[in-house]
């Protein structure tokens, strides 16, 4: 067919190339370039253009044309490393799958880690090195850098700091240690916008030296969570929700509470969530630790002796709120002693921090369900030690942008070397970061985008994408893994290796060399054989086997010290006003990812907003306020002139008197994709003792303006349907199974509903259909979905899935094939999540509608979508109970060649006016079969795997041949919890769900009047 | 008598039919009409600019609508305000809607022919000629609504190279039979009515242009007795055919959506209820044009307040019959305890669309029972009203059937709402011009009455007056 | 070609009197041929004339038939036979969705043959033809009726046509005169 | 009244009139006609260097599979990379101009633009080694490309050929030592084809004519 160009132009997505990208050696290897962009799904209306074929100059070793290859390496979050399995067709990365091998990873991945591949092909992606606005070159910077060296020399560095993002890798941190050795006077200045500081500095408090928790949920069997994203896009999200599932699944049944601000994926996970204020948690807190200090449980707890000499006289904390839920809280968390987790979040002072540090150790769960980790180079943190010693292997200790900003502002910094770091945009406002940097005469900006930071900036220099060169880095449990490139920069960057080594010693040396270099050095290793060996194998298998950070234990001194005194009454609200409580955007994080439209696209799991972010408020407050959803306000703070614009939304769960504000939006620069969506809450920020506030007061006031977002569901009652059923865990039962049941009978209202199974088929005049060769089917456990979005962007990684843009979701047009739908329980206060993607209907309703046949049956029960055929009627989607079809209706697939390079060759890409929906991952299937068949045996279970469950942290996925009894769908679909949505229709879907679990006895309350 | 011969002047007095028409001058009046004598567009300057205004205004609507369907073939079928859940919007609402009037014609020119109703005498004609065109008109939006139309052949079953056939259990295929063979139908039965007139048309004509154009129309009919005995035959046979098949169209229309699971499509009272909607419209719009064309024509004595008066009894019976679908749905809905059948209902009530619902409740069902009074049915002006209202209140009717079925259907994580565009608007604003102007060309070249009929109408009554 | 003559054509102002006309000549003479030629569809003409019975049912009963057997057949062929696919797990013969079309194509062929096999059975199209020479022969779609006595096949040199105009104006023919072709 | 027509344009008239008959005759012939791909059969497209298959397949007797590398293991064929052409030519007809491209390629490391012969639709998904794998010779798709100085392209790639050989496959297939001989199939005896058939295990016609088997 003739290749159009996308019709569909907006900002978001209409991305330019030059051709200049063509020549990039990366693309040079590129064996079938056209093949994907010319791959629209065809009219044969008229003749196709000529194509070219590229063979190999050199065929490379072991790279078969045709076949995709997997690459074991490393992806960044904050700084910590995640494994991943890169696949490359011909020399393109177009998709990530996790690494079984690495710990952060397991296998699973999020929603972020999927869209790299977005970020790594952006043609938006900074081209050239700048030199403020003009454009520059890479030797200019080189002379430039180095006579700032000479310059700095002189002083040993005073005017010189270096400001990175939380730097695990061991070679960066060995060339950190190196300039900082050059230039003694220097300093190291870290910023991380996600996280504030008060963890780190309670954990400094408690232990001396800065430590991180590290959270083993697997062996708890009670987890508090206080405002802590447990599963949310942080270095161990994917971690923590695959190892608190393992948890779930054992009897008894692991346990999980929040106490959050704003609903969480903890919250809808949770036996009993309850929304508060931070400064009500911090109460909460301090009553619990009064309360279990009392209890004496320390004297009884496997904890350390000295904790038992404190045991009895602990001392009297001035409790404040002291309700009944508390006790049931404490008395489970007595229960489980020693196996339990009180986890605080970023939002909580340093103070609240410190307690749920003596909490943990009053249950004795330090050092087994909780570890505290010493790492360097982590984490800014409060603390005092402003110098850092860079003697021989010595931990160096950063210090925090306060810091750096001061000493800007006080005009003693010349020289301001920026790593990956955006502090113009992502510093507190009350910092005014932009202002401090006019005082900077030589500054230089690396980065993957020519943002905020980089315009201001007297120098900027693309920095290469994580992908692109090598590099190392540690996990959040301190395993080292290499980060290999999977191609070669596309857009000219260059390393931040390369910058550092430039820095240190003048020298500009290739990344690959310098990190072999600190391996060598670290494994100790003479013999290059040897070497070379752990090297090879380090690369196959993603990790390596190294020493994890050192385990800390804390010191009594931690139970003995009455705990610090409340910080008066500062920080909380009087009268109307509200608590602000910045929040890490569960898509974009803080705004790394602003110009990834896949997760400026992917619908929040709470509020389904999409290219947006808002202000969440409490259905009361608004009340109060006199608000509706996309009301704009103004958000005023009591203390300082700052101030921000913002629509709100209403959101149930929120708690009262509590405004969220996700960050991460309001961009000005930085690309098309991340310019000019939402609002930028960086403004309102402050900063206490060195530390970035994550909660401010303020004052909020209606403008009378209106903004409309664009949403993918608007309706999260489930208006007397069963769509997502809920089963009650029946402890008389000798086996803890439970059974299927709608709402009402978990009540005890009806009698429990069949299994699946045993439930006769609706009578038919026409005969069944026989598969007799393959029946391939899904599960989708609900009890395990934590509502995380990575399976909606694998889906959209994998399959070719287009982005429509807020204009088109606003008119319900989103084109992800799998949407999880969430659905507020009101009888139970929670939100449930549930994927819904095609059914695969046997008596498929839409295929009987089609009237030229586009959608059929194939003769292993894939109802599949035949995209050449289609005529575009969409009557097949009028008839689908599930409404899982979307139809591309306008010409929504880019043909650019970046989006062409990273599209999956083995996916059509869809043209204008035909509908398409989930395939079951049938590339997949087909290559596993066309396997199997060379190899004269059937596909095995598991070999099959589809793109959601591949990446599903939770194994809430299962896929498999239901034909053979062992398989693993076969036997999660004999579970008694079994359903089949909508299945009075009968449909006879081939995927299935579990019904979620609900523990009566885990509520913390019985009467219903709980302050949601 | 206008343009009679002298020997028809001194013919002894033939029957007459109401005032005295002879078939000599029934026969002149109406092909007057025609041959630019006694046509409005030639009496005067006033009526002449009458004339060329709505000739002009309409043709301006033509024209947008071809533009606006090349627009759309470019840039895709999102221009209308179609989404999912509600894939269907006003296209397929037009399309029921213009198939629905596209009925009254056939309907009038075969079952009344059947019943031996002789007052369609001289309404059948053009209500034929609107059958034809709503018809037409109505095959377009299908078409229009695809997502890729350059493919809207695939819906036929042809040999080609992918060996592949249309899927026959698809209600749209069926449609596809349904309506080209009704179109064929509607067209032959309209044409073979049309013969003996175009032979008087070309007998009559002046300039040997007109001869030409209408004699080779009029195939060299002259009337023998054979050929009338063949034509009669043929026309009670064609008569016979279409009225099965005028009820077998908007039937299977129905069952494009009432084989659907949706709720409020799935239902077995659908194709009952489509059909008696059908001529509800169709003969709301056979009003609407009868009475600006005896006014302005001067056909009063052609078209008699008594066809007026049967076919608005006609239409409260439609109304009627189109209540009781209404009710019944109701009833059904919660009859079943279908929870989502329930909902649906409920939503006509109170939801979005709730001022559709009830605005074509007071349309179709209220308002037309005015004609139970028999001053209604006599006053031209009030009939015109009513139908007018009825013609809109059946658009509401089918639009809702549409579009409010589809917004709310099983799971609320996937309802949403549909709100018309601007090319929504166009394209059936547009598609009335449309209409209008090709009923106009209509009248200008053909014969709106037929004459052969007539002029056994004449005889026929002078026989049952003559003693 | 030399002019033929086709037959004497008279002119009545009324049906009645065309009827009479008929009845009479063929009272005078059994196998004579004549064509009436009427504004509109007379009754009583075609059985004076005695015309033959139609054929144009029976075409259309054929036709009708022939479609419907072909339409389900086009359709079961192509759904069992040429590429059988599974369609939401109805059986590929799903005789009941087929009704439909085999309906609609039943009525095409039949309205295509009766209208088609009219127009045959009328040798129409036939633009030229001796009878519109006759005078005021453009009447015969108005308001005139016309009765053509013809001379019987072989013996047209035989005919007499002075005799069937004199007897036609006897009749009450307001004119009768011969139409040569 | 005058007549309306003279004798010969009545005629002509219901010529005329028949041409919708003529008219409907010859759309269903056009549409049989175009029932053969847009891209005929039997095209030859010029390439960079005038590689002769005659040369190398039938002269030298080269297995297909020593420059196709991959058409065994991979969807893909493979085309020969530079190295695998010099493997030869770094020795024979050095200085042939006809082989200058190739040599600019190894010198530039720009790959040679060869030209797409059997280019399907870019929703068809075609695999090599499958094919190879249950017994379907380079010949029966591509001809005998030992004959052809210059690549021509044997098969229209239409879906009712794909069809023809999907629906029966038994007819198609040949034992596997056969796949790259360059000559149609020796004849072998019923139980030899039994064997064959066993040991291929060709999938049943649903499966083979399933649309996902092609299309996704």
């Amino acid at each position: 067919m003739k290749r159009r160009p996308p019709l569909f132009d907006h900002a978001a997505v209409a991305v330019e190339t030059g051709a200049g990208s063509l020549a990039d050696p990366g693309r040079r290897r590129v064996l079938k370039l056209m093949a994907a962009s010319a791959a629209l799904a065809g009219s044969g209306c008229s003749e196709p253009p000529q194509e070219k074929i590229f063979p190999y100059v050199d065929m490379p070793e072991g790279i078969v044309p045709g076949d995709p290859v997997f690459y074991a390496s490393t992806l960044l979050r904050r700084g910590y490393g995640i494994g991943v399995l890169v696949e490359t067709e011909s020399g393109r990365p177009i998709k990530i799958e996790g690494n079984v091998a690495h710990p952060a990873s397991l296998g699973a991945a999020d929603a972020q880690m999927q869209a790299e591949i977005l970020t790594l092909w952006d043609p938006e992606r900074s081209r050239t090195v700048m030199q403020g606005q003009r454009l520059s070159t890479w030797p200019a910077l080189i002379d430039a850098l180095s006579q700032r060296r000479r310059e700095e020399e002189h002083t040993g560095g005073r005017r010189l700091r270096l400001l990175t993002g939380p730097v695990t890798s061991p070679t960066l941190l060995a060339q950190i240690r190196e300039v900082l050795a050059h230039f003694p006077e220097a300093r190291w200045h870290i910023h991380d916008a996600s996280d504030s500081g008060t963890r780190a500095a309670a954990a400094e408090r408690v232990f001396q030296r800065p430590v991180r928790t590290l959270y083993r949920l697997d062996r708890a069997r009670v987890v508090l969570s206080i405002d802590a994203e447990l599963f949310g896009p942080s270095p161990d999200g994917v971690r923590n929700a695959h190892d608190f599932m393992i948890a779930r699944r054992q009897s008894p049944r692991a346990r999980l509470y929040a106490l959050e601000s704003t609903p969480s994926l903890c919250g809808s996970l949770a036996d009993d969530r309850r929304a508060m204020s931070p400064l009500e948690m911090e109460a909460a807190l301090e009553t619990m630790a009064a309360r279990l200090g009392a209890a004496g449980v320390a004297a009884r707890s496997p904890g350390p002796p000295a904790a038992a000499a404190q045991g009895e006289h602990a001392p009297a904390v001035p409790t404040v709120a002291d309700p009944p839920w508390l006790d049931k809280l404490c008395e489970q968390l007595m229960a489980a002693r020693g196996a339990c987790v009180v986890a605080p979040g970023p939002s909580l002072s340093v103070r609240a921090h410190v307690l749920a540090w003596r909490i943990n150790a009053l249950l004795g769960n330090i050092g087994t369900a909780l570890i505290p980790l010493e790492q360097e180079g982590a984490q800014p943190w409060g603390g005092q030690p402003d110098v850092a010693s860079a003697q021989g292997g010595e931990p160096i200790y950063p210090s925090n942008l306060t810091k750096l900003v001061e000493a800007m502002h006080d005009r003693s910094v010349d020289t301001l070397i920026m790593l990956d770091v955006n502090p113009v945009y992502d510093a507190p406002g009350s910092l005014d970061f932009a202002e401090a940097l006019q005082h900077v005469p030589w500054s230089l900006h690396m980065g993957l985008y020519r943002d905020e930071t980089a315009h201001r900036a007297t120098w900027h220099v693309p920095m290469t994408h994580v992908l692109e060169d090598w590099s190392d880095a540690r996990s959040h449990d301190g395993t080292p893994s290499i980060v290999q490139p999977v191609i070669s920069p596309l857009y000219g960057g260059r390393s931040p290796h390369t910058l550092a080594s430039l820095l240190a010693t003048g020298q500009t040396i290739s990344a690959h060399e310098r990190v072999r270099t600190t391996w060598r050095g670290l494994w100790h290793e003479e013999g290059d054989d040897a070497f070379e060996d752990r090297w090879r194998t380090a690369l196959g298998r993603g990790v390596i086997e190294g020493v994890p950070g050192t385990v800390k234990q804390p010191q009594g001194s931690i139970l003995d010290e009455p705990p610090p005194r409340r910080a008066s009454t500062a920080g909380a609200p009087s009268g109307d006003a509200l608590v602000a409580v910045f929040a890490n955007d569960s898509n974009l994080i803080t705004g790394e990812y602003a110009n990834n439209a896949w997760l400026q696209e992917l619908p929040r799991p709470y509020t389904k907003i999409t290219w947006d972010n808002a202000a969440l408020i409490s259905p009361a407050t608004a009340q109060s306020h006199g608000l509706h959803s996309g009301d704009v306000v103004v958000l005023t703070a009591t203390d300082a002139p700052a101030s921000v614009r913002a629509p709100v939304w209403i959101l149930t769960g929120q708690a009262d008197g509590v405004v969220t504000l996700p960050l991460g939006y309001g961009r000005g620069l930085g690309g098309s994709t991340a310019a000019g969506h939402g609002f930028d809450a960086y403004p309102l920020q402050a900063v206490q003792e060195d530390i970035p506030q994550r909660t401010r007061v303020i004052t909020m006031t209606p403008t009378g303006d209106r903004h409309d977002f664009a949403r993918t569901q608007h309706d999260m009652d489930t208006h007397g349907r069963e769509p997502a059923r809920v089963v009650e865990l029946r402890r008389n039962e000798a086996s803890r199974n439970a059974t299927a049941a709608p709402p009402s009978a978990a009540r005890g209202a009806a009698t429990p509903a069949l299994p699946p199974r045993s439930r006769p088929p609706a009578p038919s005049l026409y005969p069944d259909h026989e598969y007799n060769t393959y029946a391939w089917g899904m599960t989708v456990d609900l009890d395990a979905c934590i509502g995380c979005n990575a399976c909606v962007v694998a889906c959209q990684a994998e399959n070719n899935i287009p982005v429509v843009g807020p204009e088109q979701v606003s008119l319900g047009r989103e084109m992800l094939w799998l949407r999880i739908d969430s659905y507020r329980d009101e009888t139970r206060h929670r939100t449930q999540f549930q994927p819904m993607a095609c059914q695969h209907c046997e008596n498929a309703p839409c295929e009987v509608v089609c009237p030229v046949g586009a959608t059929m049956h194939d003769s292993e029960g894939l109802n599949v979508q035949v995209y050449n055929r289609c005529v575009g009627t969409r009557f097949c989607s009028n008839n689908c109970p599930y409404k899982v079809r979307h139809f591309n209706f306008f010409q929504y697939s880019l043909t650019d060649p970046s989006s062409a390079a990273h599209a999956n060759p083995d996916v059509t890409v869809r043209q204008r006016g035909v509908m398409e929906k989930c395939t079951y991952c049938v590339q997949r299937i087909s290559h596993a079969r066309i396997q199997s068949q060379k190899e004269r045996r059937r596909i095995r279970d598991g070999e099959v795997v589809t793109a959601c469950q591949a990446t599903c942290p939770t194994d809430a996925i299962v896929f498999g041949d239901m034909n053979d009894p062992d398989s693993q769908v076969s036997r999660s679909k004999s579970s008694s919890r079994g359903y089949a949505v909508l299945e009075e229709m009968n449909t006879r879907p081939r995927t299935t769900y579990l019904a979620r679990i609900d523990d009566p006895e885990a509520g913390l309350e019985d009467d219903d009047d709980r302050k949601r | 008598m206008t343009g009679s011969d002298n020997e028809t002047a001194v013919s002894p007095g033939t029957p007459v039919l109401e005032a005295g028409w002879t078939a000599g001058g029934v026969t002149d009046k109406i092909a007057g009409i025609v041959l630019g004598r006694g046509g409005p567009w030639t009496r005067g300057w006033k009526a002449h600019w009458r004339w060329r205004s709505a000739l002009l205004i309409t043709f301006t609507g033509v024209l947008v609508f071809l533009a606006s369907s090349t627009w759309l073939f470019m840039r895709g079928v999102g221009l209308f305000g179609v989404n999912i859940p509600v894939a269907w919007g006003f296209a397929l609402g037009n399309f029921v809607w213009w198939i629905g009037i596209g009925h009254a014609g056939t309907f009038i020119s075969a079952i009344l022919l059947l019943l031996r109703q002789r007052w369609r005498t001289s309404i059948n004609r053009y209500a034929e000629a609107m059958t034809l065109f709503a018809a037409g008109i109505a095959g377009l939006f299908p078409i229009l609504h695809l997502g890729r139309p350059w493919f809207a052949y695939w819906l036929l079953p042809y040999p080609n190279r992918m060996e592949l056939w249309p899927q026959w259990r698809s209600p749209l295929v069926w449609d596809i039979f349904a309506i080209s063979t009704y179109l064929l139908v509607s067209l032959l039965f309209w044409y073979v009515g049309l013969i003996p007139d175009l032979a008087s048309l070309r007998d009559k004509a002046g300039s040997r242009a007109k001869r030409l154009a209408y004699g080779l129309l009029a195939l060299g009919w002259r009337g023998e007795a054979r050929h009338w005995d063949h034509y009669e035959t043929a026309y009670l046979l064609l008569a016979g055919l279409a009225t099965p098949l005028v009820v077998s169209v908007h039937t299977v229309v129905s069952l494009d959506f009432s084989i659907g699971n949706t709720p409020g499509y799935h239902s077995t009272i659908f194709p009952p209820y489509f059909v008696a909607g059908a001529l509800f419209s169709g003969f709301a719009m056979v009003i609407t044009l009868a009475i600006p064309l005896r006014h302005y024509f001067k056909l009063q004595g052609f078209i008699t307040l008594r066809h007026l008066d049967l076919a608005a009894r006609v239409m409260l019976a439609c109304s009627l019959l189109v209540a009781y679908g209404y009710a019944s749905e109701i009833f059904t809905a919660y009859y079943s305890g279908d929870i989502y059948e329930i909902h649906m209902t409920e939503d006509r009530y109170v939801g979005v669309y709730a001022p559709v619902y009830w605005a074509y409740i007071a349309c179709n069902v209220f308002i037309p029972q005015l004609l139970w009074w028999r001053r209604m049915r006599r006053n031209v002006i009030a009939l015109l009203l009513i139908s007018l209202i009825i013609n809109a209140g059946m658009w509401m009717e089918r639009f809702l059937i549409v579009v409010q079925s589809l917004h709310q259907d099983f799971l609320p994580s996937s309802w949403g709402v549909f709100i018309p565009t601007f090319w929504d608007w166009t394209f059936l604003l547009c598609s009335i011009a449309l209409f209008v102007w090709l009923f106009l060309m209509f009248i200008r070249y053909l014969p709106l009455i037929s004459m052969a009929e007539m002029r056994g109408l004449v005889h026929d009554t002078a026989e049952e007056q003559a003693p | 070609m030399k002019p033929e003559l086709y037959g004497v054509m008279g002119r009545f102002l009324t049906p009645e009197a065309l009827l009479d006309a008929i009845q009479a000549l063929r009272r005078q003479e059994a196998g004579l041929r004549l064509e009436a030629y009427t504004p509109y569809a007379v009754e009583g003409v075609s059985e004076s004339l005695g015309l033959p019975p139609n054929r144009i049912p029976l075409i259309t009963l054929i036709a009708g038939v022939a479609g419907g057997v072909g339409g389900f057949f086009m359709q079961w062929y192509a759904a069992v036979v040429s590429f059988p696919v599974n369609i939401g797990g109805r059986p590929l013969n799903s005789w009941p969705m087929f009704v439909p079309v085999t309906f609609e194509m039943t009525i095409l062929c039949a309205a295509l043959a009766a209208v088609f096999g009219m127009l045959v059975a009328n040798g129409l199209p036939r633009l030229r033809h001796p009878v519109f020479d006759a005078p005021d022969f453009h009447l015969a779609t108005r308001d005139r009726y016309f009765l053509c006595v013809r001379p019987t096949i072989g013996i047209g040199q035989g005919f007499d046509a002075a005799h069937y105009r004199e007897a036609l104006s006897r009749l009450g023919a307001v004119t009768a005169d011969e139409v040569w072709s | 009244m005058a007549q309306l027509l003279e004798r010969y344009q009545d005629l002509l008239l219901k010529l005329v009139l028949l041409s919708p008959v003529v008219v409907l005759l010859v759309t269903i012939a056009t549409m049989v006609w175009r029932t053969t791909s847009p891209v005929e059969a039997g095209v030859a497209v010029d390439q960079p260097i005038p590689f002769s298959h005659k040369h190398h397949v039938g002269d030298d007797g080269i297995d297909c599979r020593y420059c196709h590398t991959s058409v065994e293991t991979s969807a893909s064929a493979g085309m020969p990379s530079t190295g695998i052409c010099l493997s030869c030519h770094a020795q024979l007809f050095r200085d042939a101009p006809a082989l200058a491209p190739l040599h600019d390629s190894a010198r530039t490391g720009k790959p040679i633009r060869w030209n797409r012969v059997y280019d399907l639709p870019d929703f068809v998904f075609f695999n090599h080694s499958i094919h190879v794998a249950k017994g379907v010779a380079c010949v029966t798709c591509h001809g005998r490309v030992d004959q052809m100085p210059v690549m021509v392209r044997h098969e229209a790639l239409d879906m009712q050929w794909c069809l023809a050989c999907h629906r029966d496959p038994a007819k198609h297939v040949g034992p596997l030592d056969h796949i790259t001989a360059m000559r149609t199939l020796p004849p072998i005896s019923d139980t030899e084809r039994e064997q064959l058939l066993r040991m291929l295990q060709l999938e049943d016609r649903q499966r083979m004519t399933d649309c996902s088997t092609c299309h996704r």
